[in-house]
C-alpha cells in the first residue's frame, strides 16, 4: 500500500525525522486558511499516489495565501498520470542549500534490507546509479544482525558527505528512517530529496512511503490511511468484493484462476493479437459468488467488448465449475459475449455441461489458444 | 528418489484441525503420504480421522518422528509455527499459508539458511511427488510419475504445464510450487540444484513470472552448475509497471523485474523459452524424446 | 544490580503482568496508613536483597491496619542474613489456590536465554530440579531467533498445566516477562510464587529482578533504584570510591591488581592458614590514588589486623608500583603491618625502593607463598 | 605458527585515536604486530605516528588489506564496532573494552558463529604470539617464544604465571585471554581447539576461575579430543556465593561455578591442577622435560 506524502511525513515525525510543518486541503479555500496558519511563504503539492508531480505542474510555491489559493485552485482537479488530485500538501517553503537522496528498500534479490544514500539527490536515482554509481552508497542489513550505527556512517561516508554536521544529522535520520521501515513494515521508504537548508539543517522534503499490504492486519492506524476515493473506481469496487483485479487498456476482459495462469492468459491475448481490459484472479477455487463478484467488475469498464474465462480445474473439477459459471450467469444481466476454456480435471464433462446450457452468449473451447483467439475475434 | 518429499516423509500438519488443513492433509494421506500427525494448541489428544493431534510440534516429534511439516496456519500466526517446526528439529517445513508479513519472512529466509532447515513456501502449492508423497494442494491425479522436475512460483499455471505433460505422456519427478510472495524459503535455485542431484530426474520446467531476480539467478545458475537441461516459461509479459499482479511478488519495479528481461536471461543461457504452456510442454517433450 | 520485590514488581507491572495493588513503607505508622489505603488483609513483607525472608520471618499476614503496624514494627529492623530491614512492602492479600515457578535466566552455559516454568511451585527451584526434573519445563530461546509465542506455549504444554484459562495467561505472561527480561537486561526475572487465585487469575506474587550492571549507563531509572544504604557500609563505600571490594570474614585484608590474581591471593592465604577479610582488586595499574583508595575501604573493616599487598608488574613497572605504595603509606595513617610482594617488570628494583624506604610496618617477600603466609603470621 | 595472530597479521585498531588504543595499539606495533590502520569516526585523514586512520572498517580493509581487528572503544559502542569489523570482513576480532552489556554479548557470539568469525573477547587482555604478533594488552616484554599454549580468563593472574614459566626458562607459543565477562565470543573449547591443531603448541595451561561452566566443558574436551597435555589453574576456591569477583563472570550461582567443581571435573579427567600459580608453572615445568 502506498502512503502519499503528507501520511509518509506523518510517518516520518513520528520516528524522529525533521519534517517541514504543513497543512492538508481539500479547497483552494483550506488552502488558503492553511497557509495563513504557517504563516510566510509556502509550497502547495499536488498528493498523488502517481511520480511526476512536479513535472506535472503540481507543485508550485506561493508567497501570500492569496496566492496558495490560487496555486490549489490550479492544482486540485488536475490530471496526474490518469489520477485526479483531490488533495494538496501546504507546507512551509524551505531554503534549501544542497538536495540528498536516502531510501531504504526491500532487496528481493539479496533478501536483505537496501540503504541507498547519495549527495546526488533531487532527481531519479535509478539515473544517478547509471550515470555516477561511485556517488551512490549502497549497503545491506543482514536480518541476523539487524541495524547498527555503523550501517549509517558506512553509508554517509562512502557516499563522500563532508561537513560533520550533516554527517551527524543524516547518520541519525538513517537510523530512525530505519526504524520507521521496520516499525511500519514499509517495502520502501524515500526521501528525495533529504534537503540541507541555509541553516545548515538537514530535513525530509518529499516521502514516498510503501508499506506491506500483508502486515496491514496489525497496523490498523496506517491501514485506515488507505484512500479507497483516490484508486482506479473499478479497483476499489474490486478491493471491496475482495477480488484481485489489475486494470488495463484493452477490450478482452480476462478471468483466470490462480495468478499465474491469469498473467498468461493476459499474455496469450495480447500474443494473438488481442488487448486485455484487465488482469483478474479468481483464486484457486471458481464457486459461484466468486465468479459474480468477479464479472461484475470486469464489465463495469465500458471499454470491455468480450470476455475470456480461463479456468484449470485441479482440486475444484471442472463440471463444478462450470454449474459455478452457469448459476453465476443466471444472477447476473451480462450481454458481453464469454468465451470459456476449461481443462484439467473433468474437463470433458465441463465442457458438455456449458454446451447443453448453451447460454447465446457463451462459447465454448478446448484450448487457450483457441479460446484467445476467439475472444479477440469477438471483442473486435 | 525424488526431491524435498518421498515414501520417507513423515508429516505433520500444523493447523490439521482447520477446515483447510482437515482437507488437504486427509487429502494427502490419500495419495499415500505418510501424515503421522497434526499440531493445534490446546487441542493435544484430539485426532482428525484418527491421526493424532499435538498441542505442539516437539511433541508430535517426539511421538510421531515426524520428519516434515506442513503449515497451514493463519497468517497472522505463521511465522510463530515456522519457527517452532525448526525448534523441533522438523524440516523441510512447507508454508502454504498465504499472506505471511514480507518483514517476518526476511528474517525467516536467514534464519532457515543458518539452521540449515529447507523452506518450501509460503503462499506456494506445496510439493509433489507423484507416486510417494504430496505435501500442499497440489492436485495429484492431473500428474504422472516421471522424469521432469517441475519448479514454480505459480500455482494452477504448474497444473495447467504438469496436465499438458501428462496429455504428452511425460511424468513428472517432484513438483515443487515455491511461492508468489517476494521473499520465499526457497529459491529456483535451491530447488534446481536439488534437481540436479536426483537421479529420477532428468529435465527441468521452470515457470516464472514478473517481479524479482529469481528466474535471473536461475540462468546463471543453470549455465554454471547444470548438466540437466532445462525449460522455461515466463508469465506476464504484459503486466504494467508498479502493479502487483495477484501474487505479492509479482511486481514490476522501475525497470527490474519484466518478463522480457527474465526470458533474455534465460536465452542467453540457453534455456529454451516457452511462449505459452502448451508450447513449454512441446519443448519438453521434444527434449526428452531426443 | 538486584532489584527489591517491590522494584520488580513495579517493573513487572509495566510490562503487563498482573501483580498485587501495595504501598511502600519505611515506618510502622506508614504501614498502618498503607494498609488502610488497601482497605483489607495485607501482607507485610521484609524488603531485603537476601533469599530466606519467610523462613527468618520477614513476612506475615495482618487482617488489620492496627495489625499491619504492629506485624511492620517487628519486621523492620530485623537482621535477615546479615542484613537489616529497613523497607516493608503493605500488598493486599491474595487467595492462593496454586503456586507455579516461572523464570527467565541468563544461561551462561549454552549462552541463550533460559525460560523455565512447573507447576510445582513456592519452593526452592533447585530442590524440584532434583526430587523431580520432569515436572520443570526448560527451554532455550536462540538469541538470533528471539522469543516467540510457541516458546511460551510449549513451556506451559512441557509442564503440564492442564487449564486451558492458567495456559492462556501464562503463555502470556511468559513473554511479557520476556520482554521485561530483554528490556530491563535482566540477568535473571523470577517470578516464585506465581500464583493462581480462588478466582483463575494468574499473578506473580514475589519477584526476584537482577539487572546486568553492564547495562545500567542506559537504563537511568533502574540505576536509580540501586539503594546504597542497604548494602554492606563498606561495599558502599568501595562503590562510591570505585574500587572492586569483597567484604569475607576473616583477618587479612587482601589487596591485588587485577580479578583473578586478586582471587588466587585470597585463595593463597586460606591455604596456608589465614582467613582473608576482603576480596579487593585495583585494577590492571597501581596508582598512588587507588591505593589510597583501597586501603581505606580495607582498614575500615575493624576484623583486619594485617594488610596483603600481591602486586603483578605487567604494562605499570613494580618501580612505579613501589613509589605510588610509599605515596599512599605517606597520605594514610595506618599501623596495620603490611606485607608487600613485588613481581613482574622491573620487580628488583621495585622491592629495593620498598627496602630503602622501610617503612616500620612494611615487609617486603620474594613470593607470593612467602608473603601470605608471613602475612598470616602477622594477624596472629 | 602460533594460533590467532603471527606475522600474517595485519591489524586496525578500532578507537586507535584514544588514549589507551593509541598507547596499546603503539605498543603492539613495536613488539612488531604489523598495525596497519586505525578506526575512529570522524577522523579519517588522519594518522597516529605513521598509522593511517580511516572513518570506517570497511576503508580501512580496502585500503590496507587489514585482516585482524582490536576494539579499543568505550563500552557503550563496543558492540556497534564489533558488527562493522564482522561486516567489514575482519577475523579475528579481539576486544579489549571492558563493560559491554551481556544482552548484546549475546547475540554477538550467536552471530560470529553464523558468521565464521574468530572473536575474543571483551573484557580479556587480547592475545600474545611471542616473537610474532601481540594484539591487546598483555606485557610482551615478560613471555618468552616457546611451546607451551596459554589460555586464561583473567589477566595479571596470565602475567604471572606467564612469567613463572619464564623463570623456568619455558616459552609460550601463543597466550590468550578469552576475558572475564559472562559470555565471550572464543570459550575456553574453541580456544583449545586451536591449540591441539597448532604444531608450535605441546603443552596447553588453562586458567580458570569461578563461575559459569567453561571449564567444565573444557573438561570433557580435554578428555575426548585432546592429544596434548593440559594443566590447569582455578582462581576463587574461598570465593563466597553470588558475589561477584571483579570480573562480571566470576560468580557462584546457587551451587553451581564453584572452584572446587572445576578442580574436581578437571582432574577427574586426568588434567593436573595447581593450587598456586608457582605449582601450577612447576606442574608445566615437570611436564615439558617429561
Amino acid at each position: 500500500m502506498d502512503l502519499y506524502e503528507f501520511q509518509g511525513k506523518e510517518l516520518f515525525r513520528r520516528f524522529g525525522i525533521p519534517v517541514s510543518e504543513g497543512r492538508l486541503a481539500t479547497t483552494p479555500e483550506e488552502a488558503r486558511q492553511g497557509a495563513q496558519e504557517l504563516d510566510g511563504p509556502v509550497v502547495v503539492k499536488a498528493q498523488v499516489l502517481a511520480g511526476g508531480r512536479g513535472k506535472a505542474g503540481g507543485i508550485k510555491l506561493a508567497a501570500t495565501p492569496a496566492e496558495a489559493e490560487e496555486r490549489a485552485r490550479e492544482i486540485l482537479g488536475m490530471d496526474i498520470r490518469g489520477l485526479a488530485v483531490q488533495k494538496v500538501w501546504i507546507e512551509r517553503a524551505s531554503e534549501i542549500e544542497r538536495e540528498y537522496y536516502l531510501s531504504i528498500s526491500f532487496d528481493r534479490g539479496a533478501k536483505k534490507t537496501l540503504l541507498m544514500f547519495t549527495t546526488q539527490g533531487g532527481i531519479d536515482i535509478e539515473e544517478v546509479a547509471v550515470s555516477s554509481p561511485e556517488a551512490l552508497a549502497r549497503l545491506h542489513v543482514d536480518p541476523l544482525e539487524g541495524y547498527h550505527a555503523w550501517h549509517g556512517r558506512r553509508l554517509v561516508y562512502e557516499a563522500g558527505l563532508e561537513d560533520p554536521g550533516e554527517q551527524k544529522q543524516v547518520v541519525k535520520i538513517v537510523g530512525q528512517l530505519h526504524a520507521a521501515f521496520t516499525g511500519c513494515e514499509a517495502m520502501l521508504c524515500e526521501i528525495n530529496p533529504l534537503i540541507v537548508t541555509t541553516e545548515g539543517e538537514v530535513r525530509a522534503l518529499d516521502s514516498k512511503f510503501t508499506v506491506d499490504d500483508n502486515a496491514l492486519f496489525r497496523l490498523p492506524e496506517i491501514a485506515s490511511m488507505r484512500d479507497l476515493a483516490a484508486a482506479d473506481p473499478l479497483e476499489a469496487l474490486a478491493r471491496e468484493k475482495g477480488v484481485t483485479y489489475v486494470k488495463l487498456d484493452g477490450e478482452v476482459g480476462v478471468l483466470g484462476n490462480g495468478a499465474g495462469l491469469s498473467m498468461a492468459t493476459v499474455d496469450v491475448v495480447t500474443f494473438v493479437g488481442g488487448r486485455p481490459a484487465n488482469f483478474c484472479d479468481l483464486g484457486g477455487g471458481g464457486d459461484a459468488q466468486g465468479v459474480v463478484d468477479a464479472l461484475e467488475v470486469i464489465t463495469g469498464d465500458p471499454q470491455v467488448r468480450s470476455i475470456f474465462f480461463n479456468i484449470f480445474g485441479g482440486i475444484t473439477r471442472c463440471d463444478e465449475v462450470a454449474r459455478g459459471i452457469l448459476q453465476a450467469l443466471g444472477q447476473l444481466e451480462t450481454r458481453h459475449p464469454m468465451v470459456v476454456r476449461l481443462d484439467g480435471t473433468n474437463a470433458e464433462e465441463g465442457r458438455r455441461i456449458l454446451r447443453d446450457a448453451a447460454p447465446p452468449n457463451l462459447y465454448v473451447e478446448p484450448t487457450m489458444l483457441d479460446a484467445a483467439r476467439r475472444a479477440v475475434e469477438l471483442a473486435a | 528418489m525424488a526431491i524435498l518429499v518421498d515414501r520417507s516423509t513423515r508429516l505433520v500438519v500444523q493447523g490439521l484441525t482447520g477446515s483447510e488443513g482437515r482437507f488437504h492433509g486427509l487429502r494427502n494421506r490419500s495419495h499415500g503420504t505418510d501424515v503421522v500427525a497434526g499440531v493445534t494448541p490446546g487441542k493435544g489428544g484430539q485426532d482428525v480421522d484418527g491421526i493424532p493431534v499435538f498441542d505442539t510440534v516437539a511433541a508430535a516429534v517426539e511421538e510421531t518422528e515426524a520428519n516434515t511439516a506442513m503449515v497451514f496456519v493463519p497468517a497472522p500466526f505463521a511465522a510463530d509455527a515456522i519457527y517452532e517446526a525448526i525448534d523441533a528439529g522438523v524440516g523441510p517445513i512447507v508454508c502454504i499459508t498465504e499472506g505471511v508479513p514480507a518483514h517476518e519472512m526476511l528474517h525467516i529466509h536467514a534464519y532457515v539458511h543458518v539452521r540449515g532447515v529447507a523452506m518450501i513456501g509460503p503462499n506456494c502449492p506445496g510439493v509433489l511427488s507423484p507416486g510417494k508423497a504430496n505435501v500442499g494442494i497440489i492436485p495429484a491425479e492431473i500428474f504422472r510419475e516421471g522424469s521432469v522436475g517441475l519448479v514454480s512460483r505459480s500455482g494452477t499455471l504448474t497444473y495447467q504445464i504438469g496436465h499438458e505433460l501428462a496429455q504428452l505422456g511425460l511424468g513428472n519427478s517432484t513438483i515443487v510450487g515455491i511461492g508468489g510472495d517476494p521473499v520465499v524459503g526457497s529459491s529456483f535455485v535451491d530447488v534446481l540444484a536439488r534437481f540436479e542431484s536426483d537421479p529420477q530426474t532428468e529435465q527441468v520446467v521452470l515457470i516464472g513470472e514478473i517481479g524479482g531476480e529469481e528466474e535471473e539467478k536461475a540462468a546463471a545458475f543453470i549455465e554454471s552448475e547444470m548438466t540437466k537441461p532445462v525449460v522455461a516459461y515466463i508469465a506476464g509479459f504484459t503486466a504494467p509497471p508498479g502493479k502487483t499482479m495477484g501474487h505479492a511478488g509479482a511486481i514490476i519495479s522501475g525497470s527490474a523485474g519484466t518478463a522480457q528481461a527474465k526470458k533474455e536471461a534465460l536465452e542467453a543461457r540457453g534455456v529454451k523459452v516457452g511462449t505459452t504452456p502448451t508450447e513449454t510442454a512441446e519443448l519438453v517433450a521434444a527434449l526428452v524424446r531426443a
